[in-house]
């Protein structure tokens, strides 16, 4: 190795150390909701309360409803971020959402991760007429537009989780499948699997034990990008009325619901979930930035 | 060779957009959607029901339908290959002409996001790599990630409520053009264009007042990514040993920058063009927060109304501009970076 | 380079800044319209088409445009202005339009119009009786894909409207020609033939529906492949009498319409309207607020609501025809079971729906038929929301707490219109939380209006859902008895809930061709009392059909089909 | 060489350059202390990771982003650089310090054509049109022998070969007759013979000059044939300096000591007996790729023939292209021979299936040029050796464990350490790794290709020696292709030339080292740069040198393949196939001029 690499390696990304910190904790909070958001909520996320559109409490009044709510338990529970215009609590909303939001986003990925996978190691390891026909079938998949082609999907299909996830599936998997399979073709040619071959493994062998192991970096680091993109993809389809069916705690479909109050002055129907997907999203691409500079480099 | 190679993308990507058709004509009819109904209007008879679905030609196999849209059965008029999309079953117009009308204004919003975008996002992501690790790069670096992964809706619904609900520096979100006034003669269809042919500086004015809170939102979007790359690009490049040798041959501080951004900008295309594959379906949330009659509104129309021909002719529309797109790009780059001329 | 570039990059500048400060002052201060004989009316969309028998018929922004540029016959009188300022027609006296007068022979079942003289249209043709000959042979051609003129001439029981008309045989090519049902007696008579006495005729024909064409202009863009100019009036304008003409229309943008100086009722006080797409109701809301607009439909309640306290904004309203019911099929398990019906229609939040749905700008509904409607019938005892009752019920029904009701998930799904999800969302919550309370396992399922139609109209599968949207077009209960009621096989068209009683279908028989309005009004009563306690529809609310707009135009009018008359508008 | 005392031209003290990791500096350049006198050629040794070219860099007052220079002086001309203006270290830079260094294709810019390159870097020490600069350029690169510069010029770099590129850059160093041109590893990736010719021609280049220049390098044919003074370089600071001859002569310095034992000790060839069966035999090996998109064939291999007995190390040598690494990949079949005959022990392999041809494997293995590429970054040190008797013995887990622990401790890895990846060695523990797979299954034969290419100077000698010992124990046989002579002369029994796909002479060790016979074997023995200050090569004028570089494998001429380039070349040879033929001296030779004694044998010094 040259002593000029040596030193580039040494260059350290800026910061990187804390902004993995940061992704990382705003991913477990995510997680944690995901699994407790429900329970923890203190009304249940989907059925009305009696009271319709009222406002969040203000700050000044915060300590003290803090100090009561955990003094005092037979009160009703306070509403923190106030009540939409059907009398839903949002903060057992905005709490709740995780849930659903990364059940959709993780199983999106995690199906579309598989089948890309295998389908970019066969087509990055074995070069013939067949995966060359799949690799242009995936194109033509990859050149649908994203956003009106998961709508197609949804709006004409119903509205549910599971198109949800089909859309979102169908049109992750190309992506995984050239990342995978532009690895796939740069580790093939590598020594170690010559080396493989050289004592005595046959070629699927070399493809699933070494070749493999080794390309998993870029799908891997992309998923993390990717279940953001899906969070955001799955409120903006929300948005545009082919998301999931309310009244699902789902942020973007909560900011749908409370776009229309933000110009009679209600702005915390969408603002709280508003900030909800913004703090996530976010918290994903740093993750996955980090981990990128963390391990694409080898 | 070059020319080869455009011939060459152009024949895939005819071959793409075909298969795309026919997907996409399965596709939406294999939905669990029926058109006639919204086509034939208020309480049909069976009668009336049998005439709407002959009217819009779904009583017939699928298979006889798709060789009619794709125009090869030769008894039935114009089809796709005859550069006929069809007719609305809503606006009961041309697709080709409701595109026609609609995606100028996309185009017009996209791309003065873009370019607004790249004149900010290039400088602030070279600045950044100058100084790698330092206070700027950091905050450029958080600012790139964290702008590149917003739910843009949310933003245009916030700008909305404070520019113009709040402050009252915006116009309301209607649209292009303030709606007493008649639009510029149509010439281009992009409308900016259009006023400044006809001389009409007011319009022209008025157009860039209602495209300011559009079209931040989408520089808001966008400058995340493009910054990110370019400062990612450009610290690679300052890194470059040709940057080095560069200064060590005693070459004055311009050309250094320029030998740099060449190689930082080269690689950045095919990333510029796919943001804009993406942006160009990607906008229908912010059309719809400002109501811009752009492609977006009109794919959202037309799939909530079931509206075959123009679902079709939208999905065709958008992948084929978003295929040139990408070709220009790479013919861009492979003009810059000669080594891909050669492949 | 020119030296002189310094200078006119100068002046440029100059002149940029004048002009952009020009014009953001003019988006601030827009309190007025441009002209103030000049309204800009928002709404969810502009016409789709202008042809009533296209697909664009049932799109209620598209029909808005017909009645604005098209004119009927004869058209209901204007019954007062209400305490809201908007004024109401008066469903049992009618007026002539581009009739000016008729008489009707009971023997031959003939109606003899005599129309107006001298009225012009906006192509600047003069009305005739050809015109109107036009109109019904273009009705009966079924040509367009939605035959709506032939439909209502059917409903009207014209004669030789008859189902003879669809298919491609030769008897059905011969039933497509207008016959002697239809004749011209003078270049200003019409003589029209009813099959069988009907008390609908004249209200079907105050449907934009069956709207007079101008017949020179509709020629003037006939082509050989489209004979009726479907994709003229689907397209591009309009050949007919109405008091607006078309100065542009940008489909999916705005609709700009200038009055047309020769109407006959005189030129309307509004010179110019125009309509502007802006989708989202909140839009809608906040440009009337800042006065750039004048006139805004289709708000949610609560925007109404906050609009009312807005200043220069006026919300008013008319409870006329709308209204919104349970729908529950009777094909549907375990819907076929009355108790369950029962159940449900004491689990109903009425008064939270009225409050927190609709702010109080609507009532308790005792019918299935719209209460300002000819032979509305009102229930004695309507349903109150009583839970204990609704439990009391379903244990009765066998399902006690709800147990057993898990096996009917998928009915239990309460479909409704996802485009109406801001006005509906909030009445769907309040349904689904108290149904729950009762022991219902309620989902919500919003659908495309594409969808919702198909499955309630064609298919006719839909096992439980919310609709807010069936207004019958035709103003009277018989009418809307025949539609939604009568067995489906016995002519109930929109019988989305496959009902089907004896009793109701017979009955409805003989009040058809009952010509006395009295033992009419006596059965249609006994047909309503049958629907109620079989709780075929369960009505929740009537509710008002609401408009805002600005203090410095009034005259709004309310009309059966919801479209404001732009010609009853007035400026200050 | 320059007298003594000629002027001081360029003074370091003290020089420490620090790159943040991780919130510390790590300082590769930690006090460095420097001179180099008017005129004189200074070579600057060290091995991998010592700071050789930091320290170049450093002394243009250049780091790499994002390292510093911490501390210390660089006086040029009696004024320290690290204190001057920016503006006045650019005048300085690329006109009186000139910078040329190894990868020259990395050092241009990707995207535009060298012309302008060359043309903007004399722009920026005087002013010039840039129509002037681009004659310039042309000049330049005609001066540093470019042939037809005025369509070169219009090159970009990746359509350069490495010896052209490095010219190009040359030119652009030499453009304003530098009085220091600092050379980092200009050679590093070149053949031997472009190798010579560029050293060569810098060497005349800057005689012509005036110039100084410090040439940093870790090759020592290179220090001795060139450089009037070493300086060593070890962890950062100057551990050695003295003139070339004493350095051989007495080292001071441990490292010195160990670099050179090498080139003190040459090895002693095994004598076999002409009957012992051959363990390996190749006869008419042929190997055609096909060009994707176009019909014609890339002749990698060309008929090659040998054999080698058990025990014996034959050494594959030739210029890069000339198809040596495809002759051993055939012979394991690890890239399908397009024809000939490949025998193990007397039985065939060149045809048998591939699960059949698996349990070869055992007996024939190889070890690659890239040590680090050649091994699953995934794996630890045992996983690696594990694989091959998992595959091939049907030991248990304790036999594996303990065979794991016996091959490290045979190749001189700890075998303690078998748990960790080997991701932090150097590439020479990686490559004794490599070396402890291929034995795992006791072969009897290792194709080792290239495997010192990358291996720096101190590796490289430790590599032979248990290369030697592992032959001598063991009993193995070598194919030991590479273009490394030095290394070669000490590892191999005989050695077989390649050009072109085809062997033009195979010999021993000695005869071909010593009396090569065939113009192409003259011409690469005579480029090799042998660690003997006393016969260096600046001091006579080089001989047989091949004109060009070697030609396209596409389109082969008719006749004798180096007859485009040969010195001796005749009309006949043109036109005439050449073949292998037994010489006078019992070696066969592939040149018929040769062969009829009409060209005399080449007499190494």
């Amino acid at each position: 190795m040259s002593e000029s690499l040596a030193v580039a390696d040494h260059i350290e990304p800026a910061g990187a150390d804390w902004l993995f910190r940061i992704g990382g904790a705003i991913v477990a909070l995510v997680l944690f909701l995901a699994a407790f958001g429900p329970t923890l909520a203190p009304y249940n996320p989907t059925l009305t309360t009696p009271e319709v559109s009222s406002p969040p409490p203000a700050l000044a009044d915060l300590p003290r409803l803090i100090l009561t709510a955990i003094v005092s338990k037979n009160t009703a529970p306070v509403h923190w971020f106030g009540t939409d215009a059907s009398g839903l609590d949002i903060f057992s909303r905005v709490i709740s959402a995780p849930r659903i939001d990364l059940t959709i986003a993780l199983v999106a990925n995690g199906l579309s991760l598989l089948l890309g996978i295998s389908i970019g190691l066969l087509c990055g390891y074995f070069r013939n007429l067949g995966t060359e026909i799949i690799m242009r079938v995936s194109d033509v998949l990859q050149s649908f537009p994203v956003f009106i082609s998961a709508m197609i999907l949804v709006a004409l299909g119903g509205r549910s989780i599971g198109n949800i996830v089909i859309a979102l599936a169908a049109l992750y998997t190309p992506i995984y499948i050239r990342l995978t399979r532009a690895e796939v073709m740069g580790q093939k040619v590598r020594g170690y699997v010559e080396a493989a071959r050289a004592i005595g493994n046959g070629e699927a062998m070399i493809a699933i034990k070494h070749v493999l192991p080794n390309s998993l970096t870029p799908a891997l680091i992309q998923s993390s990008v990717t279940v953001g993109f899906a969070i955001l993809l799955t409120a903006g389809l929300s948005f545009v009325g082919a998301g999931v069916q309310p009244p699902t705690p789902e942020w973007g479909l909560m900011i749908s619901t409370g776009a229309n109050q933000i110009v009679l002055g209600e702005w915390w129907p969408s603002v709280f979930p508003g900030i909800a997907i913004s703090i996530t999203v976010f918290g994903f691409a740093v993750l996955g930035n980090a981990l990128e500079r963390r391990y694409a480099a080898g | 060779m070059l020319l080869r190679t455009i011939l060459r993308r152009l024949a895939v990507g005819v071959v793409q957009l075909l298969g795309l058709t026919v997907a996409v004509f399965f596709l939406i009819r294999l939905m669990p959607a029926d058109p006639v109904s919204r086509f034939v209007g208020i309480n049909p008879s069976k009668a009336a029901y049998a005439q709407a679905a002959k009217a819009i030609g779904v009583d017939r196999p699928i298979s006889t339908q798709l060789l009619h849209y794709l125009g090869l059965a030769p008894s039935q008029g114009k089809g796709l290959l005859q550069g006929n999309l069809g007719t609305s079953w809503v606006s009961n117009a041309p697709v080709l002409k409701d595109i026609a009308t609609a995606l100028p204004v996309t185009l017009e919003l996209i791309t003065m996001a873009f370019i607004i975008a790249l004149i900010i996002a290039v400088p602030i992501g070279m600045l950044a790599a100058l100084r790698p690790g330092g206070k700027t790069d950091k905050a450029v670096f958080v600012y790139g990630l964290f702008a590149g992964s917003q739910p843009e809706f949310w933003w245009a619904l916030l700008f909305v409520f404070v520019f113009y609900f709040k402050l009252g520096i915006a116009p309301p979100p209607l649209g292009l053009i303030n709606p007493m006034n008649s639009p510029p003669p149509p010439r281009t269809g992009f409308y900016t264009i259009d006023s400044l042919l006809a001389g009409d500086l007011t319009t022209f004015f008025d157009l860039l007042h209602h495209l300011m809170l559009p079209v931040a939102t989408l520089v808001f979007i966008l400058s995340g990514p493009i910054i990110k790359m370019v400062r990612q690009n450009m610290e690679q490049a300052l890194t470059a040993d040709f940057v080095l040798y560069a200064r060590a041959a005693g070459m004055p501080g311009s050309t250094v920058a320029r030998y740099a951004l060449r190689a930082a900008m080269a690689p950045s295309m095919t990333l510029i063009g796919i943001l804009y594959g993406f942006m160009l379906g990607g906008a229908v949330l912010v059309e719809s927060v400002f109501s811009l009659p752009g492609i977006g509104q009109y794919a959202v129309r037309s799939i909530l109304a079931f509206d075959y021909p123009a679902i079709q002719g939208v999905v065709l529309v958008i992948t084929a501009i978003s295929l040139v797109v990408y070709l220009l790009l790479d013919l861009l780059h492979a003009i810059i970076d000669p080594r891909l001329a050669q492949e | 380079m020119s030296p002189k570039l310094p200078e006119e990059t100068s002046s440029m500048s100059r002149k940029f800044l004048t002009v952009l400060a020009s014009t953001t002052l003019a988006g601030l201060a827009l309190a007025a319209p441009a002209s103030a004989a000049d309204v800009l009316f928002l709404a969810e969309d502009v016409p789709a088409g202008l042809n009533y028998d296209g697909p664009a018929a049932a799109i209620p922004t598209s029909q808005t445009g017909m009645v604005n540029v098209m004119e009927p016959l004869v058209y209901y009188a204007t019954k007062e202005v209400n305490s809201e300022g908007v004024s109401i027609p008066d469903f049992g006296k009618f007026e002539g339009r581009l009739a000016e007068s008729w008489t009707f022979d009971k023997a031959t079942l003939t109606w003899t119009f005599k129309l107006r003289a001298g009225v012009k249209g906006c192509g600047g043709a003069t009305l005739t009786a050809d015109d109107v000959l036009y109109t019904f042979a273009r009705a009966k051609s079924v040509s367009g894909a939605a035959p709506i003129g032939w439909f209502l001439s059917n409903v009207g029981s014209i004669a030789n409207f008859t189902p003879a008309v669809f298919g491609d045989k030769e008897e059905n090519k011969k039933a497509k020609v207008l016959g002697d049902e239809v004749t011209k007696v003078d270049d200003l008579t019409v003589k029209i033939r009813q099959a069988e006495p009907n008390a609908l005729f004249l209200p079907v024909l105050t449907i934009f529906g069956l709207m007079i064409f101008d017949k020179e202009t509709m020629e003037k863009h006939a082509t050989k492949e489209d004979p009726w100019s479907h994709n003229f009036v689907n397209n591009e304008g309009m050949g007919s009498f109405g008091a607006y003409c078309i100065e542009r229309w940008t489909k999916d943008n705005e609709f700009a319409l200038t009055a047309n100086p020769d109407y006959y009722r005189g030129k309307p006080a509004i010179d110019r309207v125009v309509m502007k797409k802006v989708p989202q109701s909140s839009n809608r809301v906040v440009v009337l607020q800042s006065g750039q607009a004048q006139l805004a439909q289709s708000l949610t309640p609560k925007e109404y609501d906050s609009l009312r306290k807005a200043p220069g904004v006026k919300v008013g309203g008319h409870s006329g025809n709308q209204n919104l019911f349970v729908h529950m099929n009777f094909k549907s398990k375990p819907f076929d079971n009355i108790k369950v019906r029962q159940a449900i229609a004491y689990a109903i939040p009425y008064d939270a729906i009225i409050a927190n749905g609709y702010f109080g700008q609507a009532s308790a509904w005792a019918g299935v038929v719209p209460s300002t409607y000819p032979g509305y019938s009102a229930a004695a005892e309507p349903y109150k929301t009583d839970i204990a009752k609704a439990k009391a019920l379903l244990a009765e029904a066998g399902f006690p707490d709800g147990k057993g009701l898990e096996a009917f998930a998928d009915s239990f799904a309460l479909s409704y219109v996802a485009e109406k999800e801001t006005t509906v969302g909030p009445i769907v919550n309040a349904i689904q939380s108290s149904l729950r309370e009762a022991g219902f396992p309620v989902t919500l399922n919003p659908m495309p209006q594409t969808q919702y139609g198909d499955r309630q109209l064609v298919k006719k599968d839909l096992p439980f859902a919310i609709n807010e949207q069936e207004k019958p077009i035709g103003v009277d209960a018989g009418y809307a008895t025949q539609l939604f009621f009568v067995s489906g096989d016995k002519g109930g068209l929109n019988n989305m809930i496959n009902y089907s009683n004896p009793m109701v279908d017979d009955t409805w028989a003989k009040a058809r061709v009952e010509p006395d309005n009295a033992k009419r009004d006596a059965m249609l009563a006994s047909i309503q009392k049958q629907l109620m306690s079989d709780v075929a529809w369960l009505p929740v609310v009537e509710y008002k059909t609401q408009f805002a707009w600005s203090d410095k135009i009034s005259g709004i009018g309310w009309h059966p089909d919801n479209s404001i008359r732009f010609f009853d508008l007035k400026g200050k | 060489m320059p007298p003594a005392d000629a002027p001081l031209l360029l003074e370091v003290k003290g020089l420490k350059v620090g790159y943040p990791v991780q919130r510390r500096m790590v300082t590769p350049i930690d006090g460095l202390d420097l001179t180099i006198r008017e005129r004189e050629v200074v070579g600057l040794l060290g091995d991998a990771g010592s700071g050789k070219s930091t320290a170049a860099l450093a002394m243009l007052g250049l780091v790499r982003p994002p390292g510093r220079i911490l501390a210390g002086e660089v006086r040029f001309l009696g004024q320290d650089l690290l204190k001057l203006s920016p503006e006045g270290l650019r005048a300085l830079r690329g006109k009186d310090l000139a910078l040329i260094v190894q990868n020259p294709r990395g050092a241009l810019h990707p995207m535009l054509p060298v012309g302008r390159q060359i043309s903007n870097a004399y722009r920026a020490h005087g002013a010039a049109s840039s129509k002037e600069g681009w004659q310039r350029a042309i000049d330049l690169l005609r001066n540093v022998g470019i042939n037809d510069p005025e369509r070169r010029v219009h090159s970009y770099a990746h359509e350069l070969s490495g010896g052209m590129a490095q010219r190009a850059l040359i030119s652009m160093a030499l453009s304003s007759t530098p009085r220091l041109l600092i050379a980092d590893e200009p050679t590093s990736g070149l053949d031997v013979t472009i190798q010579a010719q560029f050293l060569d021609e810098m060497a005349a280049t800057v005689r012509g000059t005036g110039s100084a220049i410090l040439l940093v390098t870790q090759d020592l044919g290179i220090i001795a044939n060139y450089c009037d003074r070493v300086v060593v370089l070890h962890e950062g600071r100057i551990v050695e300096s003295a003139a070339t001859r004493e350095f051989f002569i007495k080292p001071q310095h441990a490292y010195s000591r160990q670099v050179l034992s090498l080139v003190r000790a040459p090895a002693t060839p095994a004598k076999f007996a002409a009957d012992i069966a051959p363990l390996i035999e190749v006869r008419d090996l042929v190997k055609h790729f096909s060009i994707k998109g176009r019909d014609k064939k890339v002749q990698a291999v060309d008929g090659v023939s040998f054999a080698i007995r058990p025990g014996e190390s034959l050494g594959l040598v030739g210029e890069s292209g000339s198809g040596k690494t495809t002759v051993g990949r055939c012979l394991l079949r690890l890239v399908e021979p397009t024809s000939g005959d490949i025998r193990y022990r007397g039985q065939s392999i060149a045809s048998i299936k591939p699960a059949e041809l698996r349990r070869f494997r055992s007996k024939l293995q190889i070890v690659f040029q890239d040590p680090y590429d050649a091994l699953n970054p995934r794996y630890t040190m045992e996983d690696v050796i594990r694989e091959p008797l998992d595959l091939h013995t049907d030991l248990d887990a304790i036999g594996k464990r303990r065979r794991i622990g016996e091959l490290l401790d045979l190749v001189g890895l700890d075998p303690k350490r078998m748990g960790e990846k080997p991701r932090g060695l150097g590439a020479g523990a990686l490559q004794r790794l490599n070396i402890a797979r291929a034995l795992a299954t006791g072969p009897e034969f290792i194709v080792l290709d290239e495997p010192t290419s990358v291996l720096s100077p101190l590796a490289r000698v430790g590599f032979i020696e248990l290369l030697a010992r592992l032959k001598k124990d063991l009993g193995l046989a070598y194919l030991f292709i590479s273009h490394d002579l030095t290394t070669v002369q000490h590892v191999c029994d005989r050695v077989a030339v390649m050009y072109l796909g085809q062997i033009v002479e195979v010999g021993t060790t000695e005869q071909v080292f010593k009396r090569p016979a065939h113009p192409y074997a003259q011409a690469l023995l005579g480029a090799h740069l042998t660690a003997d200050p006393m016969h260096r090569r600046v001091d006579r004028p080089p001989v047989n040198a091949l004109a060009g570089e070697i030609p396209s494998p596409i389109d082969l001429p008719p006749g004798c393949y180096l007859a485009s380039r040969c010195r001796h070349v005749t009309e006949a040879c043109r036109v005439t196939p050449q073949t292998l033929a037994m010489h006078a001296e019992g070696r066969p030779v592939r040149c018929m001029r040769v062969l009829a004694g009409e060209v005399p044998i080449g007499g190494s010094p």
